[in-house]
């Protein structure tokens, strides 16, 4: 059954994400400086700082304050800042949704354009129009995100005033973003689609499948394209992590929040329980990606399915 | 019975000489190879072929636009732009070049160890491959560069941690696609010891799509040196590299186009012959196979 | 007539991993296999894909451990040995295998791998290098100039020819040859097959010969072993001998004669080869036998040789 | 009747309008609660909630008289008991230090209310006009807990807060009650804008395009790479403001050469400060030449003291102290080649800066290899004494922050420098403990300074100015800008363009 | 009712099929012999029209079925043959099926695509077919998927496909190569059967000479892209004319006597790019002459039979 399968791979993830947090938590704890100083400020004396230090525990021995940490986890408390002075959990909470509705749709996007134009660049007999996919591929992943973002703000949203310059009010704030991440991805995807097209095309069946007299384009909808989309999926998948995190670069220079951004926040300030959490948080998105990518795969081939439940 | 036609086709795709010189065949790999030896030796004789000190200032005349003697400007401190995208070749390449060659002799080693030695080992090492395989490089190298301190030594280390898990990957998946090759079980049935066949065969089989896919990587360690630098990480001033120059304060774009605009050219450019170049050698190679899926 | 290998009792299941989400499930790829090989002699072993021919092989061979059973060459216990014991015995007991295409490392020239297993068994040829290679080369019918091609530079035909070479650079006393025709055309097992005759009177090897042709085992050898799904069925002494086994029966039932002039009715097996994993009791036949008898779906035969050769059939021919 | 401002990139990342518990606040905050009293520009003190206050002699207390009919936003009186529920709320928080010198809060009468003191504190007012004592309502304080400041605020401000997503923007909306202005603001009623939306924006750059295409209409912290863009765009008009810190390079004292007094002070003349602001700040801003802002008293210190550019002085000085000059135009001494760290933390500001002071310690011969930190590993360089020159700075408009940078018991960091002596600690403690009212404070901590500026502890660089930039077309922004930042006082003022 | 001329196929430069000619009556069974690399699978992907596929062309000759030359027929029209009136069959069934689709559809498609029938009719129609090549269960089989099937129970799947719309002919492209010998005596009894019952003309491509005796009226034996005789079953395997269908025979264990020696056929075979001049066996051939190495031999009558030889029937 596919449902027990998916019932024990996400109680795996318990004792995963056990080791993961020992992981995250040595991570963190090996960064050079403390959170404190980025709480005291002028005119309050070196005593202060002491307390502050015993007031977050951060004179206990490590392994106490991992047990303190994960033991709080397991209640479901992610704890509460120390520089941002919030519940860790309302500030994931609070910049989950820019994440994922700016990761979502850079998602939906490269995976959309770039399926569509993998499978052109596949499927087209004209050279040209292989080339200049193929050009137009490369350029997606060739320039660093906030280079980009910044050229596109300054042509559409300066020159053509299309849509606004930053910000993260309404859709149209969301263009811009999107597109600059969405371009990297619609590479990759591109080009596993194409490859995955290409090497499924030589498969026997597909002979037999024009020897039956099938028009081309269903072999292309009805059969390549499951085939094709499997690598593709598992590819995707596995970026959950990248549209959680992935788009510091382009948050900043666009101004939005979003857990990338608290992350590096957090990291730059020492703000343990955060990065922490945010770590912790991307980690459980990327086995879940990890789960999903399997899962469907398993849903799409039953082969993989068999061998699996 | 279809081998027969493989090597036809080999045959007929010129499958002759050595790969290299098969992926300089087309033009496009004439093209795209003939800018990276370009770029490789411009970076090697940088000293003798920059017009002016790459770290002079001259703050009287910051900001200048294109033109003579600054052929592509001066920026802010009125240092040489030219001079500075023809030095920053050598930082940007030697870095991503380093941080690859790194990452792919550490994740060939782990890779190969995980797919030869498989059981509990393997799945260990590949948990946590995929883990951070799964996660944003750009993360994983931010975090790396706090922890190590800043600098042109830990961004290369970072760069190589952000990619050791797809070498390692690559290198896994290699080894125990070799491992049930008859060739392998037929070295055994001669005798031979396991370092025999981890070192004369299953790794001289594995390495060239780890070496074609570092070769892509460096492309993509150069967009990441460049990412780093946009947090002000990477290349200690004066010492310039691509990434700095166009990180180097984004108020240069409206005020100096050419201190950033220049740089990302020359990174997109890079990147594009980089990759142009490694397609040709895949093709000419005839991995493609067995590059897929990792 | 000294054996130089006895195997008794042999067994070999492969156990599918279980995890949370599956059973662990066993399949009994080699079941019970006993036999002797006489030195010099030549005994085939036939049977369908599956039917643990190749494992049978590799487990003689050592190359994995089988579960169950006892293995004696050249009057040692094999399985007794350590591994390092083991890599200087391999010296003695080489293979063929199946698919010559990727039985040469596609780095290695074929100097390079016709010199391998001297490498490997640290001994010095006898001769210079090159010559040794010449000469091995020669051995097997093969061009030395070939000696600095490449795999991909040469045909099936002559990689098999490499490969045998190889077998036999360090003088084997056994040469298990699996299946070392099936990829290669006619006109090239024809070659194959010739040049291993010749071999066998040259050089006074023993040979396991392994392969699904019934008429080329018959061809070739001198004693036949039939197996379905990992047992052995029948143990043909002699080639000409008619079938006890309707299995074995079927099988040369199966075989067409290259003259339209002896065509003839095919009589077809119904029902399918059921699924190593979970056999159903008795005979494994069973379902596809014309002769199926009650006790045959209960109880499995066990190879005796109660009135001719030995049959492994509660209902012989 | 609307505007959108951006925040200055040092003000982001506010989680929190809770002024008492929050360590970091936004200039937004001022909008929403009032002060008890104002700072100007040029340091002097103005009333507000209070208005009136008198110290006592031997300044063991202070008695505010407070403004009548001041009301909070959910309409609850402003009086002195507000004032006595206010003040105990900073026990064991990050700013605790604030009141810590209040040992208790008597309500005399309704709008009378005495801060009686553990030990005098000149500084009191300083303290009362920072952002952390804007006044919360105190029965919304208590009411709405962890969520104060975050899903409501309440305060007596001309701004009530609407909305607030974090680390995206923040509206405000009019106190249309508002009529108890500071003298600092021209209007004394209700602002003229119905609304204002602070929006955060961390690059720079896309601050200055959204200036530029009307996403927003005052632009607060312009870095000063963009005045000469803005000056060329013909809406914008940018108003400096004076600063209120110092961009300067500290020198570890301990790490050799700069054990060595006569390399401190030939480092210091080596910095060319009116060269640099006329370069890389394009004549915007003032050279620094001491520690401490200008509009400080105490920073009117004595001119030999004073940190200027020489450097025949500095060469000799170095070749006094045995370092002699090299072939390759680094000097040497006893096989050591004069070559040092010079740290920095990121952020454009400061690496230009570092970078210009690398080529200009060139001059002397000295070598300066950089290195760019992010400020928590530069701090834990600091401690580790790992550091030899840094580029820094700081903002703060109080001459206390030579006791924060240079007192012995801060050693690493704050104190970077490294620098512990007797002397010193002995001005330290006068200024710090023995100041009963703020004229011996000047005195004391001016004589502190001095001492400090004798033992060529740091390099001053740079003063820098608040750049505020607006679309002229969309609002006009008073100029001069009064008080010592962009507050409340200034967006009371603020009118809509026709 | 198929009749393929002068057959020529070329890959840009290359050209690995050329000078095949044959022909095939209704109800008749033709086998194409040959050893890899002859070009067996070509000529059956030009009678198919899948050429392109691979990017192949045919430069030269033709292909008449019923009368029309399908060498210039538009694509539109030859997919309605397709599947039509010339079914498929090839080599491995274990890669033939779509492994993400049930069977059922599989088959359907071919229905419902070229007999124009609805959803219910053409699995009515799948189950029909099924049931005929003696499959058990039909109905369940349709919602199996194919990897959970035997390979012999997956090339009568194939065979069913090319079956559905009751094609006149059938090209089987190796159709028992990678089954089991039991297996493959089914399915060429199976094939033989239907040959019978539906009238079909068989093109059975193979390497296997047994199979060829077993099966075909006529036979076309090819050797490196040529086809060098061809002619009627009995003819070829009594006196072979080419020395290289002799020497082809030759090495064929008949497993029955001891005394008959396995030989081989010297040499290799050569590789597209380096075709030998004149007759392409001439290397290899123990009887070659001078011109054997210069002119391509033309086809010599010899009974029902041609021989491309210079020297037909002479012993080896
Ligand atoms: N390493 C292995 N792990 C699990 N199962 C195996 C392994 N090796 C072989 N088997 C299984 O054991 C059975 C016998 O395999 P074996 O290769 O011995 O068959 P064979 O007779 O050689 O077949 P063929 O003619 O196809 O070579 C098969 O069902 C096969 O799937
Ligand atoms: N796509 C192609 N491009 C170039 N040459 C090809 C192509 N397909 C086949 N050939 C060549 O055509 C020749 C005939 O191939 P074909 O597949 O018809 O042989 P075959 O007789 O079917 O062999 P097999 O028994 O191996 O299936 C071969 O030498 C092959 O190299
Ligand atoms: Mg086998
Ligand atoms: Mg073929």
């Amino acid at each position: 059954m596919l449902w027990r399968y998916i019932f024990f791979r996400v109680l795996m993830l318990i004792p995963v994400s056990f080791s993961i947090s020992v992981v995250i938590f040595m991570i963190v704890h090996l960064l050079p400086g403390d959170p404190i100083d980025n709480l005291i400020r002028v005119g309050s004396s070196p005593d202060d700082r002491a307390a502050l230090i015993t007031k977050y525990g951060l004179d206990q021995p490590l392994a106490i304050q991992y047990l303190r940490w994960i033991g709080a986890m397991f209640q479901g408390d992610f704890g509460e800042a120390i520089v941002l002075r919030r519940p860790v959990a309302d500030l994931i909470a609070q910049n989950l949704p820019y994440s994922l509705a700016l990761g979502g749709l850079a998602f939906a996007f490269s995976s959309i354009v770039g399926i569509i134009l993998g499978t052109i660049s596949a499927t087209t007999r004209s050279k040209i129009v292989e080339q200049f996919m193929r050009g137009f591929i490369l350029l997606g992943s060739t320039v660093p995100g906030f280079w980009l973002a910044l050229l596109m703000i300054l042509f559409f949203a300066v020159q053509l005033q299309w849509f606004p310059v930053s910000g993260a009010g309404g859709w149209s704030a969301l263009v811009l973003p999107v597109l600059t991440i969405g371009f990297g991805g619609v590479a990759l995807v591109a080009r596993v689609t194409r490859v995955a097209l290409l090497d499924v095309k030589r498969e026997d069946f597909v002979m037999l499948l024009h020897a039956k007299g099938l028009p081309s384009y269903k072999i292309l909808f009805g059969h390549l394209m499951p085939h094709a989309l499997l690598p593709v999926v598992t590819i995707l998948a596995l970026r959950i992590g990248w549209i959680l995190g992935g788009a510091v670069t382009v948050e900043f220079v666009f101004g939005r929040p979003g857990l990338g951004s608290l992350l590096i926040r957090a990291l730059g300030q020492r703000d343990y329980p955060v990065v922490q959490g945010c770590l912790l948080m991307l980690a459980l998105a990327v086995m879940l990606g990890t789960l999903i990518g399997d899962v469907a795969q398993a849903a799409m081939d039953p082969r993989i399915r068999e061998a699996k439940t | 019975m279809s081998s027969m036609t493989g090597i036809a086709a080999r045959w007929m795709a010129g499958y002759r000489g050595t790969p290299v010189s098969r992926a300089f065949g087309s033009w496009l790999g004439k093209i795209a190879g003939g800018f990276l030896v370009l770029l490789v030796l411009t970076a090697i004789f940088a000293p003798w072929i920059t017009p002016f000190d790459y770290a002079a200032q001259d703050l009287t005349n910051g900001n200048a636009p294109p033109g003579w003697p600054h052929l592509l400007g001066t920026d802010q401190f009125g240092r040489d732009v030219l001079s500075r995208v023809i030095y920053g070749a050598r930082t940007s390449l030697s870095v991503s070049a380093t941080a690859i060659a790194i990452s792919i002799t550490a994740g060939m080693t782990l890779g190969a160890a995980a797919g030869y030695f498989g059981g509990f080992f393997e799945r260990a090492v590949m948990t946590v491959v995929d883990l951070t395989w799964s996660f944003p490089d750009i993360l994983i190298a931010l975090i790396f560069v706090a922890i190590i301190g800043p600098g042109l030594t830990s961004t290369t280390f970072a760069i190589a941690i952000a990619y050791l898990a797809q070498f390692t990957r690559l290198t896994r998946a290699q080894i125990v696609r070799l491992k049930r090759e008859t060739f392998i079980e037929a070295t055994i049935n001669l005798g031979a010891k396991p370092h025999h066949i981890l070192l004369k065969h299953l790794l001289p089989n594995a390495i060239a799509p780890v070496i074609v896919v570092g070769m892509l990587a460096i492309g993509d360690g150069i967009v990441l040196e460049a990412t780093l630098g946009f947090f002000g990480l990477g290349a200690q001033p004066p010492t310039p590299s691509w990434g700095a120059m166009m990180s180097s304060g984004t108020a240069q774009l409206f005020l100096s186009p050419w201190v950033i605009i220049f740089p990302g050219v020359v990174v997109a450019v890079t990147v594009i012959a980089v990759n142009l170049f490694g397609d040709e050698l895949i093709r000419a190679l005839d991995i493609r196979d067995r590059i897929r899926g990792s | 007539m000294t054996n130089l290998l006895e195997v008794r009792n042999l067994s070999k299941q492969f156990k599918s991993p279980g995890g949370p989400f599956r059973k662990a499930r066993a399949m009994h790829a080699v079941n019970d296999v006993s036999f002797d090989l006489p030195k010099g002699r030549v005994v085939g072993v036939v049977g369908e894909s599956g039917c643990g021919k190749s494992t049978l092989a590799r487990l003689i061979l050592r190359l994995i451990e089988p579960t169950d059973g006892t293995l004696r060459f050249d009057g040692e216990d094999l399985r007794a040995k350590s591994p390092a014991q083991m890599r200087k015995l391999r010296a003695n007991m080489q293979m063929v295998f199946q698919d010559p295409y990727s039985a040469i490392d596609p780095r290695y020239t074929i100097s390079r791998a016709v010199m391998e297993p001297f490498v490997v068994q640290d001994r010095k040829p006898a001769s210079k290098p090159e010559e040794e290679v010449a000469a091995l080369l020669r051995m097997v019918g093969l061009d030395p100039g070939l000696a600095s091609s490449f795999p991909h530079q040469i045909s099936g035909g002559q990689k098999q020819r490499v490969g045998i070479a190889r077998a036999l650079a360090l003088r084997p006393q056994l040469l298990v040859l699996d299946e070392p025709t099936a990829s290669l055309d006619v006109s090239v097992q024809a070659q194959i097959i010739s040049l291993l005759e010749q071999l066998r009177d040259d050089l006074g090897l023993t040979y396991l010969f392994i392969s699904h042709d019934l008429s080329l085992v018959r061809y070739f050898c001198d004693e036949i072993l039939v197996m379905y799904l990992g047992r052995v069925v029948e143990a043909l002494p002699d080639t000409d001998l008619p079938a006890r086994h309707p299995y074995t029966a079927t099988l040369m039932d199966s075989t067409f004669a290259p003259d339209p002039k002896l065509r003839r009715i095919i009589t077809p097996l119904e029902g399918e080869v059921p699924s190593p994993f979970d056999l159903p009791p008795g005979c494994a036949f069973a379902d596809r036998c014309p002769r199926a008898a009650a006790i045959c779906r209960t109880e499995t035969p066990v190879l005796s040789s109660d009135g001719g050769h030995a049959v492994a059939c509660h209902n012989p021919i | 009747q609307e505007a959108t401002i951006a925040f200055a990139s040092g003000e982001l990342g506010a989680t929190s309008y809770n002024p008492v518990t929050s360590s970091n606040l936004n200039s937004a905050t001022s909008l929403i609660y009032d002060r008890l009293v104002e700072q100007d520009a040029d340091q002097s003190y103005h009333p507000h909630l209070a208005t009136s206050w008198e110290e006592s002699a031997d300044g063991m207390s202070w008695t505010f008289k407070l403004k009548e009919g001041v009301t909070f936003h959910d309409g609850t009186e402003f009086n002195a008991q507000s004032v006595a529920d206010w003040i105990p709320d900073f026990a064991d928080t990050e700013n605790a230090f604030l009141v810590a010198a209040i040992d208790a809060v008597e309500v005399v009468d309704n709008l009378t209310v005495k801060f009686v003191m553990s030990r005098p504190e000149p500084n009191l007012l300083y303290n009362l006009a920072s952002s952390f004592m804007g006044i919360p309502g105190a029965a919304a304080y208590d009411e709405m807990g962890d969520n104060f400041g975050v899903t409501g605020a309440v305060g007596t401000g001309p701004f009530k807060l609407d909305r607030f997503d974090i680390g995206l923007e923040t509206v405000l909306v009019r106190n249309d009650d508002y009529a108890w202005a500071s003298d600092l603001s021209e209007n004394q009623g209700a602002a003229h804008l119905a609304q204002v939306t602070f929006r955060e924006i961390p690059d720079q750059s896309t601050a200055f395009l959204e200036l530029k295409t009307g996403g927003v209409d005052i632009l607060l912290g312009v870095p000063t790479d963009f005045l000469q863009i803005l000056k060329a765009e013909s809406n914008v008009a940018v108003i400096q403001m004076p600063g209120t810190g110092i961009n300067y390079m500290p020198i570890n004292v301990t790490a050799p050469p700069f054990d060595d007094i006569k390399v401190r002070q030939a480092t210091g003349l080596a910095i060319n400060q009116e060269a640099i602001v006329a370069s890389i700040y394009n004549g915007v801003g003032a050279p620094a030449h001491n520690f401490l802002i200008s509009s400080l008293p105490e920073a009117d210190v004595d001119p030999a003291l004073d940190v200027r550019h020489d450097l025949d002085k500095a060469n000799a000085l170095l070749k006094d102290a045995g370092w002699i000059m090299d072939s390759d135009g680094v000097r040497v001494k006893d096989g050591t080649r004069l070559s040092v760290k010079l740290f920095t933390q990121n952020g454009t500001e400061f690496t230009s800066l570092t970078q210009v002071v690398q080529a200009q310690l060139a001059d002397i011969g000295m070598e300066a290899i950089i290195t760019v930190f992010d400020s928590s590993t530069i701090r834990d360089e600091y401690k580790e004494n790992r550091h030899q020159l840094a580029v820094r700075g700081y903002d703060w408009n109080n001459s206390d922050i030579l006791d924060w940078f240079f007192s012995g018991k801060r050693l690493g960091y704050p104190n970077v420098s490294m620098w512990t002596d007797a002397e010193g600690q002995r001005l330290n403690d006068v200024a710090m403990e023995e100041s009963k009212n703020s004229e011996e404070r000047i005195a004391n901590f001016k004589a502190y300074h001095e001492y400090i500026l004798s033992q060529h502890l740091f390099v001053p660089i740079y003063q820098p100015t608040t750049n505020i930039a607006y679309n002229t077309n969309k609002v006009n922004v008073p100029d001069p800008i009064r008080g010592t930042r962009f507050r409340a006082q200034t967006v009371l003022d603020i009118t809509v363009a026709e | 009712m198929l009749e393929v001329r002068d057959l020529e196929v070329a890959f840009g430069p290359v050209a690995p099929l050329s000078g095949v000619s044959f022909s095939l009556e209704k109800g008749e069974t033709l086998g194409i012999v040959g050893e890899s690399g002859s070009g067996k699978s070509l000529t059956a992907m030009s009678v198919m029209g899948l050429l392109p596929l691979s990017g192949g062309r045919i430069t030269a000759g033709s292909i008449m079925f019923d009368g029309q030359d399908l060498t210039n027929l538009p694509e539109p029209a030859y997919r309605k043959l397709r599947g039509g009136r010339l079914g498929l069959i090839t080599q491995n069934p274990m890669t033939s099926l779509d492994p993400l689709q049930k069977i059922g559809p599989q088959v359907d498609a071919v229905a419902r695509l070229h007999l124009g029938m609805n959803a219910s009719e053409a699995r009515a129609r799948t189950v029909e077919i099924l049931g005929t090549l003696r499959i058990p269960e039909p109905g369940t089989i349709c919602n199996r998927y194919p990897h959970q099937m035997s390979g012999g129970m997956k090339q009568r799947i194939v065979i069913a496909m090319a079956l559905a719309a009751d094609p006149d002919v059938l090209v089987a492209d190796e159709p028992t190569t990678a089954l089991d010998v039991t297996v493959q005596a089914q399915i060429i009894r199976l094939l033989d059967d239907l040959v019978k019952e539906r009238d079909l003309s068989l093109v059975l491509i193979t390497h296997d000479m047994s199979v060829v005796a077993q099966t075909c009226d006529k036979v076309v034996v090819m050797y490196a892209g040529r086809a060098i005789e061809h002619g009627p079953v009995e003819a070829i395997f009594d006196a072979p004319q080419h020395p290289y269908t002799q020497a082809l025979i030759g090495c064929i264990p008949k497993g029955l006597s001891d005394d008959e020696h396995l030989t081989g056929i010297p040499g290799t075979v050569p590789n597209v790019l380096n075709y030998p001049k004149g007759c392409p066996f001439h290397p290899r051939c123990t009887q070659a002459k001078e011109i054997c190495a210069t002119d391509v031999p033309a086809f010599v009558q010899h009974g029902n039979g041609q021989a491309a030889c210079h020297f037909p029937g002479a012993p080896q």
